[in-house]
């Protein structure tokens, strides 16, 4: 593959050439992520520059149509893409439930006006998303959603309440699971819907995690008027769109361990436990447990590798994300409880400077939400015993 | 001797049930770190606990106490556990009676015994030095100097150490960090010249300080034992503490349990109650047995350390690898079961699952005490 | 408690005068467990003496009444008996399934005539007996059995077949479930009925294990005649007798890990792998695998002891034997792992004599079963989620 | 590379399937083990190999092989595992002749590659000295004899050591046990004089020997590599086996665990399907997960044997780790949801059981291979 090995010449070249050294370090704060929007601002100078270089080059989202704003890479080329910038460890430009989510299932059942409304506003992080699914009585048992959207002309009118929007207080459009028709069985009758957050009738409050941040709100919707136009795909039938959408959902949560790349868990671990003379952490029993993780992060990186490659040969089980999403998010729990483990009495700080503000024990606390959000664990297994074993019943 | 409470334990235990979940439930502990209280504890609550003699229940009566013994004090220490209660119990009535009682000569014993009874004197066992629990690591230096020593260095992780009216540190007086021989135990007053004392702030909430020791001047008289021999001596006291927090960590266990085995018969999903879906009905028969095995663990432990302290160690080195296990997955099952509810800083279940970590670290977690028991065994 | 002081001396000097030396070595052979019955033979004097000088003492079965050739101990003499013993290692002098789970039985639901008809030969070890509980179709599902017996005047004539019957080939007499009334609901309809394995159209038929050993048997029955007066308790009733004795039974299984008593497994470990020069085994994994059991081991110990105390002191739940039973076997499963991992290549040899014919491989593949017989891993979580735990639908 | 394979790739992995289920069901292996085959396997199933390319799969076309690489054995020890057919293919057509590909000259390879790739020399690899795998140990001694050597010691867990025509012997010529340097590798004829083979019968009624060196004359020519430095061949070699035995516990996990859940859809209690039980199906869902990921370990290990096999350390030390925890828990769950039958040696599930344990041990197990992968990344 010639064309490849140039592309990768010329990507490394370019990379090497734009990419501030600021922005070639690991994530460490919250701040550090840029996730656009009509009321972002950037932390850096270098932020701003980084950003802007790969949005003028399509790379905030390399594998989308170029007409909206992406790079039109294919599948073997944004992989060289990907590598190449964790070879130097470059940050995304742009992080975004526009590019995770909704922009894959726009792609799919949107309409040409509305790919072409939104996408480019994505592409440009000009407009941050929010997902409306889950309601208090309707987490793992997300079809049973109740917040309704009556028809009035050509608006629907919504009334009801989402719980875990990430960041919607922050958000400037949501895309919403609805009940257009309460009389049909429970997931038929739901429709997919944007609509924007300054809407007349939004509201939204933070939720208190036990990691003492808030990414997440409860949003109220009291007589929000939203266009028919806005909805996605077929009215009614929304949780094809859902399911879609999930699906990558789930695909991203479960590459969540991969966003704390750097040194392996053992060396950080040598920080605070020390060395034996052989160069061994001086604690057997942490230390073959931190073995044992990481010869399974390393097969999870294998298989997900493979996944993609098993997608694009079209041998792909399209429920394996589930898989995928249990594995990877049961991981990256262990990961964070050997964290806690290896940082012993350190770890437990909560608000001094020493302790960056507690930053450990609360990724920790963070991490027990990743088995939760985006479907449970359980609700994984019930998906791969159902979809991929077809065991009766489940 | 029967691994089951005896009718005075149960009657103790029901008074302190009685006592804690009325004055001290969870509320009780979040107000405290939302008014961000400076003692991070209830004086008013300590009174009560020495009028009901808690707070001298290892004291000898002979000092004003109720001259009880470690399994009551785990009866207690579990109760404190159901609802997460900050209080000088551990740190005064369990660590520092013990200390006194286990190596105090006669003036020392009666000079603070019957204050810790009256609940008039607070204290602090200081040994920590790093992120882990390593005893023997000890290097915080008593330097001698005329008849008494100077001690230079720094403890972390010390449980009340900003409340404290009585330090007890551990330090060394020869040898060198790791060796058995050459720790001494020192009586010290928090407000000598040289101390520095900083409140750490903890994920569960609770008490802690780091404590830095600035060439602090301190008399022959306030060593607490032998000098250079005081490893037995802390070993023991260590010993008692860590049964003491086994039993908190079951008592948190059974709590978390309890409230998740509840939430289970209340939730619906799919149209069903969740606890009807039979993988969770086994997580939680699961968790059961495995809480179940580790209570009477810990019993065993306080019964031996009743029996003889010295004797103790293979017994609390089981219980409290169990107990860091099992309070370690009650509180996971107990977040994840209560699905995204159990993330939110409004449901009791965050506070536990932060309190379950750190009774897992203090005094040695889980694979430091598989790893004495192995030593212990000779492999 | 001086009395028991004083028993407790006595008892040290008499097992001291009379437990032959070779009788306080662990049990390392199948021919070493001494089960009694008609065709029983010692393969040793030194067994024949330790069992006859028990069994005169009463203390075949130390706490069953006098009047049946027990030793009228109460429970905290019996524990003083099991633990000198236990401090000489000396062996069980009779291993039956009629002292572990039909005398138990019987004493709770026997006729005067059949207590003084059976105990006194099962104290004696002079009839072995087996169970006859499961079948092909019910395993698990023990209710659904269908080995029929057929009123025929004051008899009845039994037709079916049990399976997993302990020993059947070398047994005198069966403890059998037959269904009497197969118009009855499931659990109704069942008796509990004893007979001669001698009786005519009674054959049997060993199972080979993956152990490659025969301790199972499938036993057939082709119009066997009982007499009516050979029911346990009432006809049709007979699934609380076989409840009340499934009890037992688990009780008894979750020991089984006591019997390999002696050097801690890391210790056994060192023999094959090696120390380290502080002492430590030379494979820092297996020894964290090795010390985490071990921690298990003792808790469970503990466990046991408190379930004998908390049943003493009326506190006991019924159902506990099911948790216990659980965590004993699983356990009990994890150890054989583990010695199967310390041993390496040397504890795979199935025939030689240097691995005295696989012993240890052969024991390990036993142990599999122990989480099956007797009710399975997933029938005692159910127990327990019904009847302790309350859970709805359990 | 894309991490799935080729289409020649699942040509040849048909072929295998349709050739093995045929002629080697799980029912060969019994039959050899019921009528105590004095080979162990079946010398014309192995004519049969030779002659569709099997045989010589690894061996360069110029030598008369197939000229194909790890990929493709891991696809045959896949098929070999799903049936657990006893086979020379690992110890011939995968050890041998990487142990001659990689350290052989000139004279060697064309000595014996031919006659492997024809199917008419069988070779066997003798490493082992002691219950566990610790290549580095290896303290057989090579002494020097005039212009050879002697060889004193012992062997263990030779696989096909009995029915070998070559011995490859790893050796100490130089250094003690435990030292990189002075590890030497021979190749010997068995028929040599001082030479005894004890076959071992083992737990999976497949083939392996105890071999006793007893001062066992062999040349210089008999030096397979550099005197002294076969410490890198050693483990290049050996990480080619570890590849495919990795390979052989992916097709044996997913062999077992598709009987499994074909038993959980046939058999009923209680009235229900026993895979209409959530908790059973959690726990198939798990370990299809888990066998999904091991693939895709073992695959990565193959590819990275094939493009550099000096690099591939880390990768063959998470395949094989995998590999054997995913294949124990295949088989301990498969033998507990078949129940009581599974303990029968009537059905096949124990095969596979004893099979697991050996694969496990062969080359290192889990602990070992998660050791080598920490002390690789320096903790």
């Amino acid at each position: 593959m010639p064309d490849l090995d140039q592309f990768r010449r010329e990507t490394r070249a370019w990379l090497e050439a734009n990419c501030p050294p600021e922005m070639r370090k690991p994530v460490m704060r919250d701040e550090d992520v840029f996730w656009g929007g009509r009321n972002t601002t950037f932390v850096s100078e270098a932020q701003k520059v980084w950003f802007e270089r790969m949005r003028d080059k399509g790379w905030t989202v390399p594998d989308w149509p170029k007409q909206y704003g992406g790079g039109g890479l294919d599948g073997a080329e944004a992989k060289v893409l990907r590598e190449e910038m964790a070879a130097i460890g470059a940050r995304p430009p742009l992080s975004s439930f526009g590019i995770w989510m909704l922009g894959p299932a726009l792609l799919k059942y949107g309409t040409d006006a509305q790919k072409a409304e939104h996408l480019p506003k994505i592409t440009a992080g000009l407009i941050r998303w929010c997902q409306g699914y889950s309601e208090p009585n309707a987490g793992s048992d997300l079809a049973s959603l109740q917040t309704r959207a009556e028809s009035d002309g050509d608006d629907f009118i919504i009334n009801g309440q989402k719980i875990w929007t990430s960041y919607a207080n922050y958000a400037d459009w949501i895309f919403c699971l609805v009940r257009t028709d309460p009389t049909a069985k429970k997931h038929d009758g739901i429709s997919f819907i944007l609509f924007d957050m300054t809407s007349k009738g939004v509201s939204t409050k933070p939720i208190l995690l036990i990691s003492g941040k808030s990414p997440f709100c409860e949003t109220f919707f009291d007589n929000v008027r939203v266009p028919k136009s806005h909805v996605v795909g077929t009215v009614n039938r929304g949780w094809d769109v859902a399911k879609y959408l999930l699906q990558h959902e789930r695909a991203m949560i479960s590459g969540l361990g991969d966003r704390s790349v750097g040194r392996p868990l053992g060396q950080i671990a040598a920080d605070s436990v020390g060395s034996d003379a052989q160069g061994r952490l001086d604690d057997a029993m942490l230390r073959g447990q931190i073995a044992a993780f990481e010869v399974d992060e390393a097969a999870l990186a294998c298989a997900a590798e493979r996944a993609i490659d098993l997608a694009k040969a079209g041998q792909g089980h399209p429920a394996f994300s589930s898989a995928m999403k249990y594995y990877g998010t049961e991981l990256n729990k262990r990961r964070y409880e050997i964290l806690m483990s290896a940082g012993g009495a350190d770890a437990l700080e909560w608000e001094s400077e020493r302790s960056k503000q507690g930053a450990r024990p609360r990724a920790w606390l963070r991490t027990k939400a990743n088995s939760i959000e985006g479907g449970t664990s359980e609700v994984m297994l019930g998906i791969v015993a159902k979809r991929i074993l077809d065991l009766p019943g489940a | 001797m029967p691994l089951v409470l005896t009718e005075e334990q149960s009657m103790l235990r029901d008074s302190a049930r009685g006592l804690i979940s009325d004055k001290a439930p969870v509320a009780h502990l979040r107000q405290l770190r939302d008014s961000r209280d400076a003692d991070g504890f209830s004086r008013a609550l300590w009174k009560t606990f020495a009028e009901m003699g808690f707070a001298g229940l290892l004291v000898p009566e002979k000092f004003g106490g109720s001259g009880l013994g470690n399994v009551e004090a785990g009866v207690l220490m579990e109760e404190i556990g159901r609802t997460l209660m900050p209080s000088p119990f551990f740190a005064t009535a369990v660590l520092g009676t013990s200390a006194l009682l286990r190596g105090g000569n006669a003036t020392q014993q009666s000079a603070y015994l019957p204050k810790i009874a009256d609940g008039s004197l607070l204290a602090a066992l200081a040994v920590d030095e790093h992120a882990k629990h390593r005893p023997l690591q000890v290097s915080l230096q008593a330097v001698r100097s005329g008849n008494g020593f100077r001690l230079i260095g720094t403890k972390t992780f010390v449980v009340d150490g900003h409340i404290a009216d009585l330090l007890i540190v551990a330090a060394r007086s020869a040898g060198s960090a790791g060796e058995r021989n050459g720790l001494t135990l020192f009586l010290v007053d928090p407000k000598s010249k040289g101390i520095a004392i900083e409140r750490t702030a903890m994920v569960d909430s609770h008490n802690a300080a780091r404590i830095t020791f600035d060439n602090v001047e301190v008399t022959a008289d306030s060593v607490l034992g032998e000098i250079d021999q005081g490893a037995d001596l802390l070993e023991g006291v260590l010993n008692i503490g860590r049964g003491a927090v086994a039993s908190e960590m079951i008592g948190l266990s059974e709590e978390v349990f309890g409230r998740t085995v509840t939430y289970l018969k209340e939730r619906k999903q799919f149209g069903k109650l969740i606890g009807e879906f039979q993988a969770l009905q086994h997580r939680a028969a699961q968790l059961y047995i495995d809480i179940e095995i580790t209570r009477a663990a810990v019993l065993k432990a306080l019964q031996a350390l009743d029996q003889d302290a010295g004797k103790a160690g293979a017994a609390v080195a089981v219980a409290k690898a169990r107990a860091g296990t099992t309070a370690t997955l009650a509180v996971q099952e107990g977040v994840q079961m209560h699905g995204g509810m159990g993330m939110t800083d409004q449901f009791d279940i965050g506070f536990f699952m932060k309190r379950a970590r750190v009774c897992q670290e203090l005094f040695g977690d889980s694979n430091y005490h598989a790893d004495q028991l192995a030593r212990g065994r000779g492999y």
